[in-house]
């Protein structure tokens, strides 16, 4: 198929017949000079930017993703104060507040820039709230949240450079200064009715192997930190954040799972020495944790590989400590300890990258 | 280098060169042995002991002990001295020795004494090293002190023994284990730093 | 039925509504064009005309007798005003050619291809290096380099990049659908010159219409061509992507296409090919997009090479007073202008001007690991850590994850939540690479 | 050769002064350290046997045990044993009848675990009336054929202890040590 070659002069016309057939004539520019756009540009207050590329973004932002998380975690904030009264909303508030301020004096010291508007201090207070009894003593959560944030978290370097989840490090900080006061657990009273003090269910479990029915666990109905004991606000804004990917569904799969699977492996094995896996999957934090903690972005793997890794060895180590160890509960434990394998788990799990794999011979 | 006045060689243990916060030497008997502050008195004492009388020896020896054997010569003086101590320690005071456990014979090891035997006192004279050891001493003794009142307050509620917080006052638990310790010692190394850099801007 | 894609990647919005409907409207001649002596990749070409020499439109003005390098024709018939350093789109100052239009346009055409079935490969090569034809999809290689894969590269695929994968961008989208004949033809001459059988066409799914056309002229006119709709993805117009879209076939990494059989040209090379061979045509126009919300009047131009973007926006009804950014090529890659008088060059495919309502300023965030640049990256890389390394000039450790692999495609800055600089980062960690190992190389010599 | 010779000398030199600084030293301090150590050992020991009894320190099989004895019938045994805590090592001294069927009393002279929890084995401020409560359970405590222990309930049997609560494992390492020790006793006294 060739083609008569067109002479110069008719190129114009052969692409306007084939575009605009309907108008024959060359669109003319306005004779008259327009003002050049670049001088309209620089005559407005505003400049215009030169920057790298990408002259577009994406709709996340770091704020963005602290705020989300804070709101999915809303469910549960008011099912516990609901649950526990106006106790349960001063430990948060105490918490946030005491996280802002050593976040705000932190800056000052550090002259980082003021970083208490990113979210990050917020969330690390509330979540270390969640994690503690009701009953704790006020004075108590505000060291914990500024332990958090200062040990947590600012010493590091701040936002992005910790180690460890700060509200879980707040927390253990808390749970090696007052072991008895943190695991003073209260039930749950509806307004009006004074609390009574009593034991989680997965302490009743391994003190007389009382298990508490699915129906108490789901709702919240049993004693327990302020945000661990109802199941199903958790997962409401668990399963929230997953849909919008602000948590990675990786972690609590394979974490719960890896719970789920061990513990159901050993009661099929023994029934009467070991609780049934439903129940440890409800009871305790790990509903909270693998949400809302283990999927904290700056202390879980990037990687695909590094996060099934680290939901599978934080599973098994829950399970190791919840039936063997010393503690009835393991899941900050378990958390921290894979917390701290994080920088490895990214490092010995980088993906192939594309085209590594020598491929196979073509025919 | 400006010859340093006998004031200064004195001084500069205590702040300028302390052996924990700026030279990070003898850290594992600080970490230990804090938990009360009558356990580092008592251990930053007998540190300065020894290390006032192996300096002493070991500056007046120092032209006739061979450079060979030298470690070994310091080693075994500062053995002899250490074991002085304890057994002084563990005859008058048994509940402090007790308390301080093996740390009181792991001064032999102790990087300060053996630092400045090799650093110091092999090179200078008796007075200045006497200073000198004297000086180290002190701020050794000061910072465990600092250190220990620190853990025994926060951590126990008390500081030698008395109890000095309020009524309600809750013991941070932490502070008397180990990592209460770290973080601590992170916090006065961090001070001092601090203060150092705002000192020279 | 799912379409062919690769894997990663990401989605951006596209923003093509601005002109896909545009029909390519042809720029009246400028005044002024400013012609650089690079505008591909491979060694600078040298100027062969003096200030004060009358030139003819496809005249060549520089040229260099190197094999990786493409000449440069005058776009218009005029006199050589200067040879000086002017604004270049690619951001510094560069040596162009300052040439002024006079008179009526006379064109100088290449030497005259007869029937191209029968001619032989090396002259039909010859032609398409003295057009100065470079791949037009903007990474701007000499097409005769393509074309000529060494002996022991056995080729067996051709693909016709008609992705177009950046956002904003139309212009191959509008040359699909109107000269749809001479880009199959462009690709046909390629094919012949490559010995290749297998022909396909990617195009991503939001160009409905150019894939229909396509799909229409290549049944009509019989080729054996196989269009293969793509579904949108970013950045399925890098060659390693398309390949794998299209064929499954993975390039290794420091390989070429050809490694895996495979050449990769753009439809806009494909009809610039065609109109040299066909037509005798150097290379002295291109299809640019003029679009953005800043833009009044959002055009798909055909416009001469050396034109100042100026003329391209006045052609356009100008820009709006709150334009926030300008930029050459693509959101995703393209480079920000800071000048109006930068002529449009070979690689320009798009010039875009936004207002701040689609370019948010986003304060920068330190990293907080989230991972979202390493589930995105399509060639698999970890850019928060290339970034890290890149800063801290952690030479090896670039090495080590790979960092010369990066396409520098920009979805791990566009993904970022803390809005690092990825791209730029790892731009720099490449160049730091590079000057380690010819330090290193240096001291063994 | 000069250099080594004084190498030598200069070497015995010091460590023959440092041994005879120390053998004075040792001579001096030694009677007032075993004293010491003599005070606490049978203060434990006297507080773990009954009273009024004469007591006897007997060597048998690398072991070191006490026997008390009252009008020349042996009336029981003390003994020290330890054992792994929950984060460190039980130390307690243990007096036994003398047909080892019951615990006269236990007291723990060394520990070192977690403050608040574990440490309620040797002190509970909690409980302000008796603070020692839990080694004072095991007074008269029957051994045959163990000591067990229960949680949150009242102790039924006289084998049985009551747990702390939040600090089980503490409380379970105190009557594993003590059920290993006593039968190790057991066997060497018996012998």
């Amino acid at each position: 198929m060739t083609e008569q070659k067109p002479a110069p002069e008719e190129l114009k016309k052969e692409i306007k017949l084939e575009t605009t057939p309907e108008k024959e004539t060359i669109k003319e520019i306005d004779e008259k000079p327009k003002p050049d756009p670049r001088r309209r540009l620089f005559k407005s207050d505003r400049m215009t930017i030169v920057a790298p590329a990408p002259h577009n973004r994406g709709n996340k932002s770091v704020p963005r993703i602290m705020y989300t998380v804070i709101a999915a975690l809303l469910p549960a904030i008011i099912i516990s104060i609901m649950l526990f009264g106006t106790k349960a909303m001063i430990t948060i508030l105490v918490a946030v507040f005491a996280a802002m301020v050593a976040e705000y004096a932190c800056n000052k010291i550090m002259k980082t820039g003021l970083t208490i508007d990113d979210g990050s201090a917020i969330l690390t207070g509330i979540l270390l709230a969640m994690t503690l009894p009701p009953s704790f003593p006020i004075a108590r959560t505000a060291l914990g949240a500024v332990v958090a944030i200062v040990f947590g978290k600012m010493v590091f370097g701040g936002l992005g450079a910790n180690i460890f989840n700060p509200a879980l490090l707040g927390r253990a900080f808390l749970q090696a200064s007052f072991p008895v006061k943190i695991t003073t657990w209260t039930l749950p009273a509806f307004a009006g009715v004074d609390s009574v003090t009593g034991a989680t269910p997965l302490g009743q479990y391994f003190s007389d192997g009382t298990v508490t029915s699915l129906k108490s666990l789901l709702i919240g109905n049993v004693g327990g930190c302020i945000g661990e004991t109802s199941a199903i606000a958790l997962l409401i804004g668990g399963i929230f954040l997953i849909i919008i990917k602000h948590a990675d569904w990786r972690i609590p799969l394979s974490y719960i799972g890896t719970v789920f699977v061990f513990s159901g492996i050993l009661w099929l094995i023994n029934p009467e020495a070991f609780p049934n896996p439903l129940f440890m999957m409800f009871s305790g934090g790990l509903i909270l944790g693998a949400f809302f903690m283990a999927t904290d972005m700056v202390t879980s793997p990037v990687t695909p590989m590094g996060t099934w890794i680290y939901g599978i060895g934080m599973g098994v180590v829950l399970v190791v400590i919840r039936i063997w160890g010393g503690l009835p509960e393991g899941v900050m434990y378990s958390i921290l300890f894979m917390n701290g394998l994080v920088p490895l788990l990214n490092r010995w799990t980088r993906p192939k990258y594309f085209g590594e794999i020598q491929i196979e011979k073509k025919k | 280098m400006k010859e340093k006045t006998a004031i200064q060689e004195f001084v500069k243990g205590i702040w300028d060169e302390n052996p924990i916060l700026v030279q990070l030497l003898g850290l594992c008997p600080t970490l230990a042995v804090t938990t009360a502050a009558e356990n580092g008195l008592a251990m930053g004492m007998a540190a300065t002991f020894v290390l006032l009388c192996s300096s002493f020896l070991v500056s007046m020896f120092r032209k006739v002990i061979p450079g060979q054997v030298r470690i070994a010569a310091y080693i075994v003086i500062i053995a002899t001295f250490v074991t002085i101590a304890d057994r002084f320690l563990a005859a008058f005071v048994p509940d402090i020795s007790k308390s301080l456990g093996p740390f009181i014979p792991l001064i032999i090891v102790n990087c300060i004494i053996l630092g400045r035997q090799e650093a110091f006192a092999s090179k200078n004279g008796i007075g200045r090293s006497l200073l000198d050891a004297l000086g180290m001493g002190l701020g050794f003794t000061l910072v465990l002190l600092v250190l220990s009142s620190i853990r025994e307050i926060l951590g126990s509620g008390t500081w030698f023994g008395m109890n000095i917080m309020w009524e309600s006052f809750a013991e941070w638990g932490v502070m008397s284990q180990a990592p209460g310790a770290f973080i601590t010692l992170g916090c006065l190394i961090a001070g001092a730093n601090w203060i150092n850099a705002r000192r020279k801007a | 039925m799912k379409l062919s894609t690769f894997k990663k990647g990401l989605h951006p919005e596209d923003y093509k509504y601005f002109s896909h409907d545009k029909a390519i409207e042809i720029l009246p001649l400028p005044d002024d064009v400013y012609i650089p002596l690079q505008q591909h990749i491979g060694v600078t070409c040298e100027p062969v005309v003096q200030k004060g020499d009358r030139v003819k439109t496809g005249q060549v003005i520089a040229n260099t007798s190197a094999y990786v390098s493409a000449p440069v024709h005058s776009s218009i018939t005029g006199v050589v005003k200067d040879i000086d350093k002017y604004y270049h789109p690619l951001g510094m100052r560069a040596t162009m050619i300052h040439i002024k239009r006079e008179g009526e346009e006379e064109w100088e055409l290449l030497e005259k291809t007869a029937d191209w079935k029968w001619t032989p490969k090396e002259k039909l090569l010859d032609t398409i290096r003295n057009a100065g034809i470079v791949g037009l999809g903007g990474a701007t290689f000499p097409t005769h380099v393509k074309l000529n894969p060494p002996e022991d590269k056995s080729i067996d695929s051709f693909i016709l990049n008609g992705v177009e994968c950046e956002p904003y961008l139309t212009s191959d989208d509008r040359m699909m659908v109107e000269q749809t004949d001479k880009i199959l033809l462009g690709m046909a001459i390629m094919m012949h010159i490559l010995e290749v059988k297998k022909g396909y066409i990617g195009i991503e799914n939001n160009k409905p219409e150019a894939i229909a056309q396509m799909q229409k002229r290549v049944v009509e006119i019989g080729y054996p061509f196989t269009v293969v709709p793509l579904k949108v993805k970013y950045p399925q117009g890098a060659e390693k992507m398309l390949i794998y879209s299209v064929l499954k076939r993975k390039v290794p990494f420091s390989k070429l296409p050809m490694d895996v059989g495979v050449v990769v040209n753009n439809v806009a090379t494909a009809y610039a090919v065609a109109e040299a061979i066909i037509e005798s045509k150097p290379l002295v126009q291109r299809v640019i997009t003029v679009t953005g919300d800043g833009v009044n009047e959002p055009k798909n131009l055909m416009a001469r090479l050396g034109t100042p973007f100026k003329n391209l926006f006045e052609a356009c009804g100008g820009v709006k007073d709150n334009v926030h950014r300008i930029f050459m090529g693509g959101p995703m890659m393209g480079m920000t202008q800071y000048h109006l008088e930068s002529p449009v060059v070979k690689g320009s495919s798009g010039i875009v001007a936004v207002t701040g309502e689609l370019v948010e300023e986003l304060s920068t965030f330190p990293c907080i690991r989230c991972g979202a640049c390493v589930h995105t990256c399509p060639m698999n890389l970890m850019p928060m850590r290339l970034s890290k390394f890149s800063q801290a000039r952690a030479i090896d450790k670039l090495d080590e994850f790979g960092i010369m692999n990066c396409i520098e495609c920009g979805s791990c800055a566009f993904v970022c939540p803390a809005n690092i600089p990825l791209v730029q980062w790892i731009k720099v960690g490449k160049v730091r690479l590079r000057e380690e190992a010819a330090k290193k190389a240096k001291e063994k010599a | 050769m000069k250099s080594t010779a004084k190498i030598i000398i200069v070497l015995t030199l010091i460590t023959v002064i440092s041994g005879a600084v120390l053998a004075v030293l040792d001579a001096y301090t030694k009677p007032r350290i075993d004293a010491y150590k003599n005070k606490i050992r049978n203060e434990a020991v006297s507080q773990v046997l009954p009273e009024n009894v004469k007591i006897e320190t007997i060597n048998k099989a690398d072991q070191t045990f006490y026997k008390a004895s009252k009008n020349e019938e042996v009336v029981g045994y003390a003994f020290q044993v330890s054992g792994g805590g929950y984060q460190s090592e039980l130390v307690l001294m243990v007096g036994v009848t003398a047909d080892f069927s019951k615990i006269i009393a236990a007291k723990i002279l060394s520990q070192v675990e977690t403050p608040g929890l574990g440490t309620k084995i040797e002190n509970d401020p909690s409980n302000k009336e008796d603070p020692s409560w839990f080694v004072d359970q095991f007074k008269n405590l029957s051994v045959a054929p163990a000591i067990t222990y229960v949680k949150n309930v009242k102790p039924s049997k006289d084998n049985e202890i009551q747990a702390i609560t939040g600090a089980t494992i503490s409380s379970a390492a105190v009557v594993s040590v003590l059920n290993k020790g006593i039968e190790k006793f057991k066997a060497i006294i018996q012998e």
